[in-house]
């Protein structure tokens, strides 16, 4: 298996708050890893960092050979690293289709700054298409974002991060705000998509039904560093990630406030 | 979705102009010249707004292009309305380029101010450049066209209300197709969510530049096109109130399609007008009231009189 | 669904079709018996006080007189030559560009005859390409600058008063003949074409007159201002034995009321270009001593008249008080296209063609309130009068002039074909008239 | 005398006027986020009423020290009509509506005004000279300055010192700052934000009409004042820092400072001086002297 994100040694602090703590972890190609721990762990400092919304007060991030941790967000997403949100951002006054046309429109439109721009299958009207049919979103097609109920915008969320053809993705806390018995649909329609495209991803993940069910590898944060890193089942076995983090979480339900 | 018939209207309305011209009398004809510069200029003004910034001091490429082309005649002596354009979009390009360095990190009301800051300091510049008239400006004749001679012609008035219905046309087609273009829907994105775009691999900045040298070079040629037709440029035309206008008239007319910048004008100029004659002591609360009544009932600017007509059909 | 499409075509032709409507409703009535004269004047804005409306109560006074029949000989038929006029009356507020538009409309949609207005020196040059293009007979009425007749020639442009360069000169005669002595001198002017010219043509006399009279400083605030405590601090500073200044409006009457109780005119000779319109308001704040001029021998120095005391007169009746210099300047416009008029008509019934109005109005001579007006520069077009200063001094609490100083035309005008600034650098010789 | 002490003098006084007509615009925006072009026509009405109320005290022949008392009264009956009007009348059917649109609504109801002020008062100017000189003038060096000058200054502390007082040690004023940094957290704290609203943009238009008031002595009041006014004011407040107090009076004194240099060394260059200062200064720092940041989006 070959690695194709390493964080080695991240540190991050907001004045006294420290938000990752050394953090150094090997992401191999087509894995899916989950990120649990309570708020303010530092699992969203570590999806901004990777992402380069945050710069780490030290440490490196490596995307392939190259080192990413000086580049802006579009640059990282040029390389093929995209991210979706906790609160969806869309762009409300335009149509599900518009949204989706603007992401596939900067592939198609993008040129040599992007890694690979040949892999856009067909016109863009036509990758379009596709993508609504397999995030079933077609009946949406015309309506502006705005009025999206908030299971179909974190979908929308996430496939405009799948419209620009990334080679990993980080999905912040995909079923958050997503009612119980939609989640699992949600997922696997997610999970379907991710595997098309041999996509790797690490998402943010507060329910360990879902953790247990979709990830082959969880790391397990506390106070910003990650205490617990390896198979579901061992590391949701493990004592400390028990006490510091699924009963934590178990009680804090949903994870609904301000990530950090 | 609803098929679009913008560029049909477009090219009816153009025909229908240029063969309704003659018939016109002079006055209309100029009423309709007018406003079609100003037009153009809020069309720039347009596309800034789809792009979510907002600029209080546009006055400043309106008046750049006016000059550019008035000049052209005092420094060496050429008249021909063609380069006038074409000198008004060179110099309104080069210094939209280059302040649109600093203004694309500006947002929101300190990309307004920022702007109008520009606009004022052209003003005073030009206020004490008595060799240009200083606050009077000066008279400027286009004497030809692409080398003939249309000054003092019959139909020297016409000439020139068909070169502005035209190059308000072709720059309505241009912005028209831009905005659906690739590049051209960045814009609406960036107003909705500028985190997102970046996410998604553009620049927000390189695209809120673009639109930026493209709205000034329009209200450039807006100011070639008014210097032209007026017949004289003062640099009022930099002044914030001129600037205010423009983002007035936008609001007024919506930005929901390329046509509405052109009838929004229209309808203002057409208003200011018989409001001067027939009211010459109100005519500003005129103006004041139908803009409080559009932003209250209208929040998509006259246009979405249309838009609404449209969705009943 | 292309009926969808027509009917967005049909809701356009629509709005143009409505606005078609009211332009042909505005434009119906044509023909219509008086003589139709369009008055473009300040309505709104800082002119409009000192001179708009006193330019407007004036011209609807003298038009009233002479359609009566009431103003005095050689004007004592009813309006022109029997025709009565009728005014029609456009704020001249808004801009060159607006100018432009309404003036067309008032030619091509209002259908007047004849043009009388503007007080801006911009608009004046802005329009008078225009009037040219419309081929209607229009008198520039109160604006000063030198440029419209000596950077082009009209045929349908004719101006009934002075341009400004005698203000400057004779004001700076008068002050040379009263103060010899005079070491230094400063400015204050607006930042605009009037001050900035004004204040060129003064230091140019000077620079001629008393070369080795120098310059303190040359205050020039914004248009509107209104605030002028550094301005006054840098004059106080200057100790400057005269100060130039051609404020106007809000801002002379701003600019006098700060500098007063600072005793900056204790210090320095105030000359005061176009102070005149201010006298009756500035009692208490205008010190006597000033040296004020009415840009040519209007209001206080109009001298005694039949056609002066019918014009203080009518006025007065109006608007309560006596007529200031834009009244003069409008009074003038009116006779001397009632003389060229009914010149052009002679013994004739019926309307004269432009063209011989025109050719009745070029050099033509007539008496105005202010005294004999002559047509003489630009070819027939640019009227030349006289001029005349004074110096205030306050009687019972009333603001009046004394020491009043007449200066002919030769000494204060550059003849034909000279430019005003290059004329008073060659030392103001007096040309052939 | 020494130019240099000239140029503070001067530059202190200007400061001074500067921060009376801008500091209701800046309270205005901090709290209710509208950059509320009207105050230009505030300034107006409170310097026509002013003039009007006072010239009346004066020509019924009443001692003119009382004109101050007509002054102010005029300005505080502006403030109590006016701000209410407009704030009821309208701007509540606009909260939440862009920043953009709220500008371009004031400046709907600074055209408005304009004719109204116009069809109230007439084009000629108004004339109300005695409070200015009636202080009597003190000396510096060999400059006379009128008393006048020292209330401007002295109106201009009290005013910038007590809305300070206000905003940070008292309730009511500590809810305003609630406001102006988190509405829905303020709403939720029970504060009466369309009460805060209310009061505030009632005290912002009072503050304009005082302006108005203080400097109709030192004018002529006419027509086109307000216009002239609101870009001064404007320029002020962004160069301070949208609704910041402290910024406004900063930028006031940097302005005004700025002027007075120009005037004093360069006096053709006075016309560009406040855009040239808004522009280096939004160069510098591109949201003022004083911003308040921005919290993480994500």
């Amino acid at each position: 298996m070959t690695v194709v994100l390493e964080a080695k040694g991240l540190n991050k602090s907001f004045g006294a708050v420290t938000a990752a703590a050394d953090i150094n972890v090997a992401v191999e190609r087509d894995s899916v890893v989950g990120l649990i721990g309570s708020n303010g762990a530092g699992k969203t400092t570590f999806i901004n960092m990777v992402t380069g919304y945050l710069k780490p007060s030290s440490g490196s991030i490596v995307f392939g050979e190259r080192d990413i941790t000086p580049l802006a967000p579009r640059q990282i997403t040029r390389l093929g690293i995209c991210r979706s949100f906790q609160i969806p951002q869309l762009f409300n006054t335009l149509s599900v289709y518009e949204n989706l046309l603007v992401g596939v429109g900067i592939v198609a439109s993008g040129g040599k700054k992007w890694a690979d721009a040949s892999r856009l299958a067909g016109t863009p009207v036509e990758a379009v298409g596709s993508i609504l049919e397999r995030f079933n979103l077609t009946a949406y097609r015309d309506k502006p974002a705005g009025v999206l109920p908030e299971g179909v915008r974190k979908l929308l969320d996430i496939a405009m991060a799948m419209a620009v053809k990334p080679k990993i993705l980080l999905l912040d806390e995909p079923t958050s705000g997503v009612s119980a018995d939609e989640k699992f649909g949600l997922m696997d329609m997610v999970m379907q998509a991710v595997r098309a495209q041999q996509v790797t991803v690490l998402f943010v993940e507060h329910d360990m039904d879902i953790v247990n069910r979709y990830t082959h590898r969880v790391l397990a944060f506390y106070e910003g560093r990650i205490i617990a890193d390896g198979e579901p089942g061992v590391v949701l076995d493990d004592p400390e990630v028990r006490k510091f983090v699924t009963g934590d979480a178990r009680a804090g339900g949903g994870g609904k406030h301000a990530a950090h | 979705m609803r098929r679009d018939y913008t560029l049909r209207i477009l090219g009816v309305v153009l025909v229908a102009l240029l063969a309704a011209g003659p018939l016109l009398p002079r006055w209309a004809m100029f009423l309709i010249t007018v406003s079609l510069c100003y037009g153009t200029v809020v069309l720039g003004m347009m596309l800034l707004m789809r792009t979510g910034v907002v600029s209080f001091g546009h006055g400043l490429y309106y008046c750049l292009g006016a000059y550019a082309a008035g000049t052209l005649d005092v420094l060496f002596g050429v008249s021909d309305i063609a380069v006038m354009l074409l000198a008004a979009i060179l110099v309104t390009a080069v210094v939209s380029a280059l302040l649109g360095l600093l203004l694309r990190k500006y947002r929101d009301i300190f990309f307004a101010m920022l702007s109008l800051a520009f606009s004022m300091i052209l003003y005073g510049l030009l206020v004490k450049t008595s060799a240009l008239g200083s606050s009077d400006g000066f008279n400027v004749a286009a004497k030809t066209l692409f080398g003939i001679r249309i000054a003092g012609t019959e139909f020297e008035r016409y000439l020139i209300f068909a070169i502005t219905v035209l190059t308000a046309f072709l720059a309505a087609v241009c912005i028209h197709k831009y905005l659906a273009s690739h590049m051209g829907r960045l814009a609406g994105a960036i107003r909705d969510n500028e985190l997102r775009v970046e996410y998604m691999g553009a620049s927000v900045r390189n695209t809120i530049h673009v639109n930026y040298i493209m709205s000034a070079v329009l209200a450039g040629l807006g100011g070639a096109l008014a210097a032209v037709s007026v017949g004289h440029i003062d640099p009022e035309m930099s002044y914030w109130t001129t600037s205010g206008e423009f983002v007035f008239v936008a609001i007024l007319a919506g930005t929901g399609n390329v046509l509405a910048p052109f009838l929004g004008s229209f309808i203002f100029e057409t208003i200011r007008s018989f409001a001067y004659e027939y009211s010459p002591n109100t005519w500003q609360m005129a103006l004041g009231t139908t803009m409080l009544l559009v932003i209250m009932f209208l929040p998509g600017g006259l246009w979405s009189l249309f838009t609404r007509m449209r969705k009943a059909a | 669904m292309d009926w969808n499409f027509l009917r967005v075509l049909k809701a356009i032709a629509a709005v143009l079709a409505g606005t078609a409507l009211t332009i042909l409703c505005a434009s119906a009535h044509a023909e219509d018996k008086p003589i139709r004269i369009g008055l473009v004047t300040f309505l709104s804005g800082p002119a409009a006080g000192p001179f708009g409306v006193p330019a407007k109560m004036a011209a609807e006074a003298i038009v009233d007189s002479l359609n009566a029949g009431k103003a005095p000989a050689p004007f004592n038929t009813k309006g022109f030559g029997g025709t009565p006029l009728e005014l029609t009356i456009v704020d001249e507020a808004g801009g060159a560009t607006k100018q432009v538009t309404e003036l067309r409309n008032l030619v091509e949609r209002q259908n007047v005859d004849f043009v009388i207005g503007y007080i801006s020196s911009g608009d004046c040059l802005a329009v008078a390409p225009v009037a040219e293009e419309l081929k209607t007979l229009t008198i520039l009425f109160d604006c000063g600058t030198p440029r419209v007749f000596e950077e082009a020639s009209y045929k349908y442009v004719f101006r009934t008063r002075s341009h400004a360069t005698m203000d400057a000169v004779a004001g700076a005669l008068y002050l040379l003949e009263n103060r010899p002595a005079v070491k230094s001198f400063a400015g204050i002017n607006q930042n605009y074409a009037w001050g900035q010219d004004s204040w060129a043509d003064f230091t140019a006399v000077m620079a001629a007159l008393k070369p080795e009279a120098a310059i303190t400083t040359s205050q020039m605030p914004k248009f509107g201002a209104g605030q002028y405590g550094p301005e006054i601090s840098a004059l106080l500073q200057t100790n400057s034995d005269v100060i130039h200044s051609s404020l106007w409006g809000g801002d002379l009457e701003a600019f006098m009321l700060q500098a007063t109780p600072r005793a900056l005119f204790g210090r320095s000779q105030l000359v005061l270009v176009a102070g005149e319109p201010y006298l009756h308001r500035l009692a208490g704040n205008m010190p006597d001593g000033t040296i004020v001029g009415a840009r040519g021998p209007n209001g206080v120095y109009a001298q005694k008249s039949a056609l002066n005391d019918w014009l203080r007169q009518i006025y007065k009746e109006r608007a309560e008080i006596y007529p200031n210099y834009p009244a003069y300047s409008v009074a003038m416009a009116f006779l001397g296209l009632k003389a060229a008029y009914e010149k052009a008509r002679g013994a004739g019934t019926g309307a004269p063609a432009t063209d011989d109005v025109i050719k009745a109005f070029e050099y033509l001579n007539f008496d105005s309130p202010a005294g004999k007006v002559m047509m003489k520069l630009g070819k027939g077009h640019q009227a030349v009068t006289g001029t005349a200063y004074g110096t205030t001094r306050t009687v019972n609490g009333q603001v009046t002039v004394g020491n009043v100083k007449y200066y002919p035309l030769e000494r204060v005008q550059p003849p034909e074909g000279q430019k005003s600034l290059d004329w008073i650098k060659s030392g103001m010789k007096p040309g052939k008239w | 005398m020494n130019q240099l002490v000239a140029v503070l003098i001067d530059g202190l006084i200007y400061s001074s006027w500067l921060f009376i007509i801008a500091v209701g615009l800046t309270l205005i925006y901090g709290v209710m986020k509208i950059l509320n072009i009207a105050h230009g026509s505030l300034y107006a009405l409170g310097a026509y009423s002013a003039a009007a109320l006072a010239g009346y005290w004066i020509n019924q022949g009443h001692p003119p020290i009382g004109s101050y008392a007509a002054m102010l009264v005029a300005a505080i009956l502006v403030g109590l009509i006016a701000g209410p009007v407009i704030e009821r009348g309208l701007l509540r059917f606009m909260y939440g509506k862009d920043e953009i649109v709220l500008v371009l609504v004031t400046y709907a109801v600074f055209l408005i005004l304009e004719d109204f002020i116009k069809l109230a008062w007439g084009v000629d100017p108004y004339f109300l000279y005695q409070p200015y000189s009636l202080l009597g003038s003190f000396d510096v060096g060999d400059l006379t300055y009128p008393v006048y000058n020292l209330v401007l200054f002295g109106v201009a502390v009290l005013i910038g010192v007590s809305l300070a007082w206000v905003l940070t040690k008292t309730r009511r004023g500590k809810m305003l700052v609630a406001v102006i940094h988190d509405r829905e957290m303020a709403a939720a704290m029970g504060i009466n934000v369309s009460l805060v609203y209310f009061m505030t943009f009632t005290v912002g238009a009072m503050l304009g009409a005082v302006g108005g008031a203080l400097t109709a002595p030192m004018i002529s009041v006419q027509p086109g004042i307000g216009a002239e006014t609101i870009v001064l004011a404007f320029a002020v407040v962004v160069i301070g820092g949208l609704g910041s107090l402290p910024g406004a009076a900063l930028a006031a004194v940097l302005v005004g400072l700025v002027r007075s240099a120009a005037v004093h060394y360069r006096p053709e260059l006075d016309l560009f001086a406040i855009y040239f200062v808004m522009a280096v200064v939004l160069i510098m720092r591109p949201k003022g002297l004083f911003s308040v940041q921005e919290a993480r989006k994500i």
